[in-house]
């Protein structure tokens, strides 16, 4: 009951902020308001008992990729566009399709009738670690994925320093 | 009534839902790349939820796999920004749709 | 020295293509080509050496013939061909005079040929040939034979084409391998049919006749004799193809147009007289089937008839000559068809030698002239070109039955035969002696014009006019000694009988089966009647040509109007033929294959076309494209929900 | 481990191609020549060595299918030799190329072995699936080459050749996939099997998709609209291998995947053959009228392939090792033809029949190298061609009949027409053209000579061919069974599938003296019997045929050895 109570509260605040996203004028707000829906969010998974995700949702998703994105949003002095309108006619078309859309989704998976099961195993920090690293286990294993990932962050890394690096510095002096 | 699990369900779908429109409905750049975010952790959500329906051992990989999408996230976050970026100084705008470059 | 193998024979003339080929190989970068001394030592010496190996073995050979089985060549299911040999009485006489008149004309060509670029490419070629005609004849096998059979066919392309910057040549050679292909595949479907009717051991000569003894001999003949009459008629049509007989003649007076020493070996001598070879050998088979046996002498009949009569008409040299070497194929071939399998060959036998010693004297004259063969600008050269002018004559007597020359002895027997051989004989007898008439006629224009008379040519070409050189008449004057005295092998009429005694092993048997008892005549009418026809041949050749002032030469040597008509006959028919060939092969070019491109760029265009218009989505609206595609979603999930998935 | 070498290491040799310099054709020839030598030797181990196999390793497994796909692969006489001309037509093909593509000398290479590979895979796979995967590899690489060192219209034969193609098997890989949907693993074995257990119509539609992307790449007679643009407008090595040794892949697929695998019915048979022999006759003809020396060549060798695919579907028992001989001549043959060609090309600029013409009396030793070529693809007898051709006759008539035969034989007359036009108009005549481009070198002519004398060889002595033959031994189809998951033993599914429907396995017939000495075996006689009845008469005058034959046989023999002492005697008198 207080779970629901929680989840209700945290979902409420989580589709609000999206819809804030949705509806704000300036980028800077609309990220502010996606950092407020992605902590909510870190919210739940706590409470379905992954607290793990959680954190790492807060310290990846709201620590890093929302500040990386208002620090650009900040450099980039025209991103408030007022010429830009916030909808056209292809958002009319859009929203009622999206809206549609998630109607039948919703309709067959309340259809569906799933429902937790007491024995599944809590997402700690000790047992995602022990899955992640675990290389005596049998099966492919998460560790050759885990280090792939490595890579291609480094690689997004290295491709996005190329592409931005020269225009940002000239940028940057031409504002000085 | 206790938490059930289609309501997180419900909750991810609606999240979802908003995170696509605004993918595909504002044209302002920033937040399609917002939309997109939106729409990932609504996918995680998901993840996490049905991987809580499952009998031990299965209810693992439900809760490890959000972990990649969100390295891959934070890739694609990298890049687009950077793209972003390189656009923004060529065109001077925000625009997405001044930036079809696509001939068809 | 009788354990002499019998691959020694093929093997000489092999070794002498293969190093005289390379050697022209080597040399043909060079300008001034290898010394003409060397080449043409080499490509007498293997020619030389094969003959020798045949008369050591035809001395020693034991009554039953030599068999080598040398090694295994084919061997899948259905088809196990052996590498053998086999040396027999037949083959003996064959390559005796093979080897022999090739080492002549070797001999000949160095003269011959001197001077000439592709000296030593010739000779590589002269050795291939004699290569492949030896394994024609000595081989125990039909597919062994076949392999000699298409390989004398590929060298008379070749040498016929020697000369080949001038298009006619070509154009003359490639006639010559086609038709003669068109008589291969006859030869190749007689085999084909042979092995299905008896497995492929039965291409063996050996097991041939001893398949059909046994299966005549079973009591139920007249149930193979149909498929055995279509096998012979297959392995006719080879024949009339090798020896240019009616309807596959037409090749022949075009392979003229090689050097003369070729027209000498290949086509007057040898290779032509490969299909009478094979009637022979195969007597055993053509001796059950009398059906085909009347149409290889009707056949033989026309050709004989037809060549002789063209042979009227012609103003080149060596196209008479041509036409003459038909003829006389044709009386080879009647007397295959009525089973006198001996007297043919010993006709073959005899006319190796005169028309070989016809050619080359013909050579020699176009040599003294300079390249000249047109006939009318001849005249007179008795005088200037006297041995050559002797070999000639000498041949011609043999060649139109004067008595006591080679030709008077074989081709008496051959219409001796004839008459014999049953209720069409006479009128077979009359044809044959009108046809000698004919040749006799034909023949002594030839001489007439060329010999006799004064010079037609111009006043500066009489100048140059020479004799041949020695390595020429050499071997033109010992042909004509075999000309003169090869007949006396077999002079029926004076009881000599030494040639058909020796072919009794082979052929004898075989012609046993259809003795027709006709009335007996004395053979001395037949020769009287033939010297007859041969002195009145004569006599109207010198009456008409003697005098007359031969027409001034104008235009090209080919007969013109109604004589071109009876000439061209055949190749009228060839040409009906051909451009059937040619407008289907338009046809399929321009109906059938159009057809197929057309349906191809049906499919291709409308996959085109409904790209094209998928593709006019895809312009530029990234955002509607994505809204488009959630819709598209939405429609899909409509569908599966109403459709029951899912629930 | 000589099979995954000639397999993978192709591949490889691609790959270390790249290191070497793209400007400089000395270097990157030189290791590229290396290299195909050494394939090619390999391919001559693998047909000394018989067949063989390489450990089944399971590779992956496709949704929806019931076994594992396995990396497979296994030598047999017919793949054997496949993987010589691909080998061997690679190392002339890059000795060729060295004059022709100096520019871009490496990346030729790359490509070549890059096919080399792919079709060396197609010939040794055992698996079905690695069969198709290599089968759709090879036209990647061919369509990259032809479109990068092709004529004036490259981009669209290289369009038309992949597009057409791959289209082609498309519907294969569909019948494929429901195949081994229903078959327990992708061998062989397993998918005859789970064929007989299908109902009829399934069967007949997947055969007819198999046949579909075979026919498509053979070509035969609808299917070749890619076959001419694709040979003239590629470079003519390319050409070479094309025609010598990747269009063999269709002809290998009828024999090793479609004829094993599918209990055929005799319409459909019947269709192929005639389909062949009009394929035949239509690239005799369009031969025959073709202005393009490379056009010509190409319908020439789709006229040969046409008797091919006729000779396969006669299902006679000289089949095989027939189809064989052929099918290494005309690769040979053909593939010296083309290479040939291509020099002709480089020296005078021109392709054109009627721009051509006396190139025998400029360099002698091209045209006498042309002219001997040109008749060995004749089949003259002594090659191998006529080998080939001879036997393949023999197999139609035997299996279907004369009329088929007939229409054969046509082809061959017409084969020599269009070969003595295209030598006259090439090699002889007066000479129409300038040699403006670099000349024939001694290690080209050397290694076409090579061609022609193994053709020689082969003509003369076939064994080297047909006994190397043995499409299935037990060993391979109780592998096969293991993978498979059956029991080795299922006699009366492998009697059906394996000897009956493989005409010709057993090549080790070494009575062949006895039987040109006693011409009358049972099988003679049961051939003799067919025959007679063939030619429409009664059963009963049949029988009473063969009774008194024999009859004559017994005493025949009788006497043959009371005659034989005598002829020993004589011969020791020799």
């Amino acid at each position: 009951m207080l779970a629901l109570i929680y989840f209700i509260i945290l979902g409420v605040i989580a589709v609000g902020s999206a819809l804030c996203v949705l509806l704000s004028k300036h980028p800077l707000y609309g990220a502010l308001s996606l950092v407020v829906s992605m902590l909510s969010l870190a919210g739940i998974y706590g409470l379905l008992g992954s607290p793990f995700i959680g954190v790492v949702q807060i310290m990846v998703y709201a620590g890093a990729i929302i500040m990386l994105l208002t620090f650009v949003i900040m450099v980039l002095n025209a991103a408030k566009d007022g010429k830009t309108p916030m909808f056209d006619k292809v958002s009319l078309f859009v929203i009622p399709a999206a809206l549609v859309l998630s109607g039948l989704v919703g309709f067959v998976l309340v259809r569906s009738g799933i429902a937790f099961d007491a024995t599944a195993v809590r997402g700690s920090v000790k047992l995602t670690s022990e899955t992640l690293f675990n290389v005596a286990q049998e099966g492919p294993g998460y560790f050759v994925l885990f280090e792939v990932i490595g890579l291609l962050l480094l690689s997004a890394m290295a491709a996005a320093v190329l592409m931005a690096k020269k225009r940002l510095g000239t940028d940057n002096e031409e504002d000085k | 009534m206790e938490l059930q699990a289609i309501y997180v369900q419900v909750l991810a779908l609606v999240i979802f839902a908003i995170g696509i429109i605004v993918a595909v409905s504002r044209r302002n750049i920033f937040f399609v790349l917002m939309g997109v975010e939106l729409a990932l952790n609504a996918v995680n959500l998901s993840f996490v939820g049905f991987s809580k329906t499952l009998p031990e051992d299965m209810s693992i990989a439900g809760q490890i796999v959000p972990l990649f999408t969100i390295a891959v996230a934070a890739a694609e976050a990298c890049v687009g920004l950077a793209m972003v970026i390189m656009i923004f100084r060529n065109r001077e705008s925000v625009d997405s749709n001044d930036f079809t470059n696509l001939k068809g | 020295m009788t354990n002499l193998p019998l691959w020694f024979i093929p093997l000489f003339p092999l070794i002498g293509c293969i190093l005289l080929g390379s050697i022209a190989l080597v040399s043909s970068d060079s300008k001034k080509g290898p010394s003409e001394g060397f080449v043409g030592a080499l490509s007498v010496l293997f020619p030389a050496l094969a003959f020798a190996c045949v008369v050591l073995l035809s001395v020693n050979m034991p009554e039953g013939g030599i068999r080598a089985t040398l090694c295994n060549w084919i061997d899948i299911p259905m088809l196990k061909v052996d590498v053998g040999f086999l040396f027999d009485s037949l083959s003996r006489i064959m390559l005796l005079f093979v080897t022999g008149i090739g080492t002549l004309i070797a001999i000949y060509s160095i003269g011959y040929m001197h001077g000439d670029r592709g000296f030593a490419r010739f000779f590589a070629y002269i050795n291939l040939f004699l290569f492949s005609m030896i394994v024609l004849v000595l081989s125990d096998s039909l597919l062994l034979t076949f392999l000699g059979w298409e390989g004398v066919g590929l060298c008379s392309y070749l040498l016929i084409g020697f000369w080949n910057h001038d298009i006619n040549n070509c154009k003359a050679a490639n006639k010559a391998f086609i038709v003669n292909r068109v008589g291969d595949i006859g030869f190749l479907f007689g085999m084909l049919l042979l092995c299905t009717l008896g497995g492929s051991g039965i291409l063996n000569y050996d097991s041939l006749n001893h398949f059909i003894n046994m299966i005549m001999g079973s009591g139920n003949a007249e149930i193979v004799v149909p498929i055995l009459s279509v096998v012979g008629i297959c392995f006719f049509v080879g024949c009339t193809g090798k020896s240019a007989q009616i309807p596959l003649l037409t090749w022949l007076p075009d392979a003229m147009a090689g050097p003369t020493p070729v027209s000498a070996l290949i086509h007057a001598a040898t290779m032509v007289t490969s299909g009478v070879y094979l009637l022979a050998r195969l007597s055993t088979l053509f001796v059950q089937i009398p059906l085909v046996l009347d149409i290889i002498t009707w056949v033989g009949l026309l050709t004989a008839f037809w060549a002789a009569v063209a042979g009227l008409f012609q103003n080149d040299i060596k196209k008479v000559l041509a036409y003459s070497t038909v003829s006389q194929l044709g009386y080879m071939f009647m007397a295959a068809g009525v089973a006198a399998f001996d007297s043919s060959i010993f006709h073959v036998f005899t006319h190796a030698f005169f028309k070989a010693a016809l050619f080359l004297g013909a050579g020699a004259v176009i040599h003294s002239l300079a390249g000249e063969q047109d006939m009318r600008k001849m005249g007179g050269l008795l005088k200037k070109t006297p041995v050559t002018a002797c070999v000639m004559i000498f041949a011609f007597l043999a060649i139109v039955g004067f008595p006591g020359f080679a030709g008077f002895w074989s081709k008496d027997l051959i219409l001796e035969r004839l008459y014999m051989s049953g209720p069409m004989g006479p009128f077979f007898y009359v044809v044959g002696l009108l046809t000698a008439v004919i040749t006799a006629v034909y023949m002594g224009r030839l001489i007439v014009m060329t010999f006799f008379g004064s010079y037609r040519g111009s006043k500066e070409s009489e100048a140059h006019i020479h004799e041949a050189p020695a390595t020429m008449l050499l071997p033109m004057v010992v042909l004509a000694f075999g000309a003169i005295f090869a007949g006396y092998l077999w002079a029926d009429s004076i009881g000599v009988k030494f040639f058909e005694e020796m072919l009794a092993p082979v052929v004898g048997s075989a012609q046993q089966v259809l003795t027709h008892n006709a009335a007996h005549v004395n053979p001395m009418v037949f020769a009287g009647l033939g010297t007859l026809a041969a002195l009145l041949g004569m006599g109207i050749a010198w009456a008409k040509y003697g005098k007359a002032r031969i027409p001034e030469a104008k235009g090209s040597s080919a007969p013109q109007g109604k004589m071109a008509t009876w000439t061209f006959f055949w190749d009228y028919v060839h040409g009906v033929v051909i451009t059937v060939v040619n407008a289907v092969a338009w046809v399929v070019e321009n109906c059938v294959d159009r057809l197929v491109q057309f349906v191809q760029w049906l499919v291709a265009s409308i996959a085109e076309i409904l790209g094209d218009g998928a593709a006019a989505f895809q312009v530029r609206k990234v955002r509607l494209q994505i809204a488009l595609s959630i819709a598209g979603v939405v429609a899909l999930m409509i569908v599966v929900l109403l459709t029951g998935g899912l629930i | 481990m000589l099979l995954h070498l000639l397999v993978l290491a192709p591949f490889v040799a691609a790959i270390l191609m790249v290191a070497t310099s793209k400007e400089d054709p000395k270097s990157s020839s030189r290791l590229a020549f290396l290299f195909a030598l050494a394939f090619f030797g390999m391919s001559i181990a693998l047909i000394a060595g018989g067949n063989q196999a390489t450990e089944a390793v399971e590779w992956f497994r496709i949704p929806g299918a019931k076994g594992p796909v396995y990396y497979y692969l296994y030598s047999h006489g017919l793949g054997a030799w496949m993987v010589f001309l691909s080998t061997g037509l690679s190392l002339v093909a890059l000795i060729t190329a060295r004059n022709t593509t100096c520019k871009n000398y490496r990346n030729f290479a790359i490509g070549i072995f890059a096919l080399m590979g792919a079709m060396n895979g197609t010939f040794l796979a055992a698996d079905a699936v690695l069969f198709f995967f290599f089968f759709e590899a090879m036209v990647i690489p061919a369509a990259i080459l032809m479109a990068g060192f092709g004529g004036k219209e490259r981009s669209k034969a290289a369009m038309t050749f992949a597009i057409y193609t791959l289209v082609g098997s498309a519907p294969m890989m569909v019948a494929l996939w429901y195949l081994i949907s229903q078959a327990d693993s992708s061998l062989l074995l397993s998918l005859a099997i789970a064929l007989q257990n299908m109902p009829e119509g399934t069967q007949v539609a997947i055969l007819v998709s198999f046949l579909l992307a075979f026919m498509v790449k053979t070509p035969v007679f609808p299917f070749h609209g890619w076959q001419a643009i694709s040979y003239s407008e590629a470079p003519a090595p390319l050409s070479a291998i094309l025609t010598g040794a990747m269009s063999k892949a269709g002809v290998f697929g009828f024999i090793a995947w479609v004829l094993p695998v599918f209990p055929m019915n005799t319409g459909l048979v019947n269709v192929m053959m005639w389909l062949g022999l009009v394929t035949a006759v239509y690239g005799a003809l369009m031969a025959l009228r073709a202005t393009d020396s490379k056009k010509l060549l190409a319908f020439s060798s789709m006229g040969h392939l046409g008797l091919a695919v006729a000779g396969v579907f006669t299902l006679s028992e000289a089949m095989l090792p027939a189809v064989l001989v052929l099918l290494v001549a005309h690769g040979i043959s053909a593939g010296a033809q083309f290479l040939l060609m291509g020099i002709g090309e480089r020296m005078t600029g021109t392709r054109e029949l009627d721009k051509l013409g006396g190139l025998a009396r400029v360099t002698p030793v091209f045209g006498t190298l042309f002219g001997f070529v040109a008749v060995l693809a004749l089949a003259i007898p002594g090659t191998a061609g006529f080998v080939g051709e001879f036997t393949v006759l023999l197999s139609i008539w035997d299996g279907v009949g004369p009329v088929p035969a007939l229409v054969a034989g046509l082809c061959i007359i017409l084969s020599a027409a269009y070969m003595l036009r295209f030598v006259q108009k090439v090699i002889f005549g007066e000479q129409k053209c300038e040699i403006s481009g670099k000349r024939m070198t001694a290690l080209e002519g050397s290694s076409i000579g090579v061609m022609g004398v193994l053709l020689l060889v082969f003509g003369m002595h076939p064994a080297f061919i047909t006994n190397a033959l043995q499409l299935f031994d037990e060993q391979a189809i109780e592998n096969m069974a293991r993978l498979a998951g059956e029991k080795p033993a299922v006699p009366t599914e492998q009697d059906e599938i394996v000897p009956s429907s493989i005409p010709g396995v057993d090549a080790e017939v070494d009575d062949s003296l006895a039987s040109v000495a006693e011409p009358y075996t049972e099988e003679d006689l049961d051939s003799l019997k067919v025959n007679l009845k063939a030619n429409g008469f009664t059963e009963e005058e049949i029988a009473n045929l063969v009774e008194q034959l024999k009859a004559m046989q017994l005493e025949d023999s009788a006497e043959a050895d009371a005659a034989e002492p005598a002829d020993a005697v004589e011969g020791g008198n020799k």
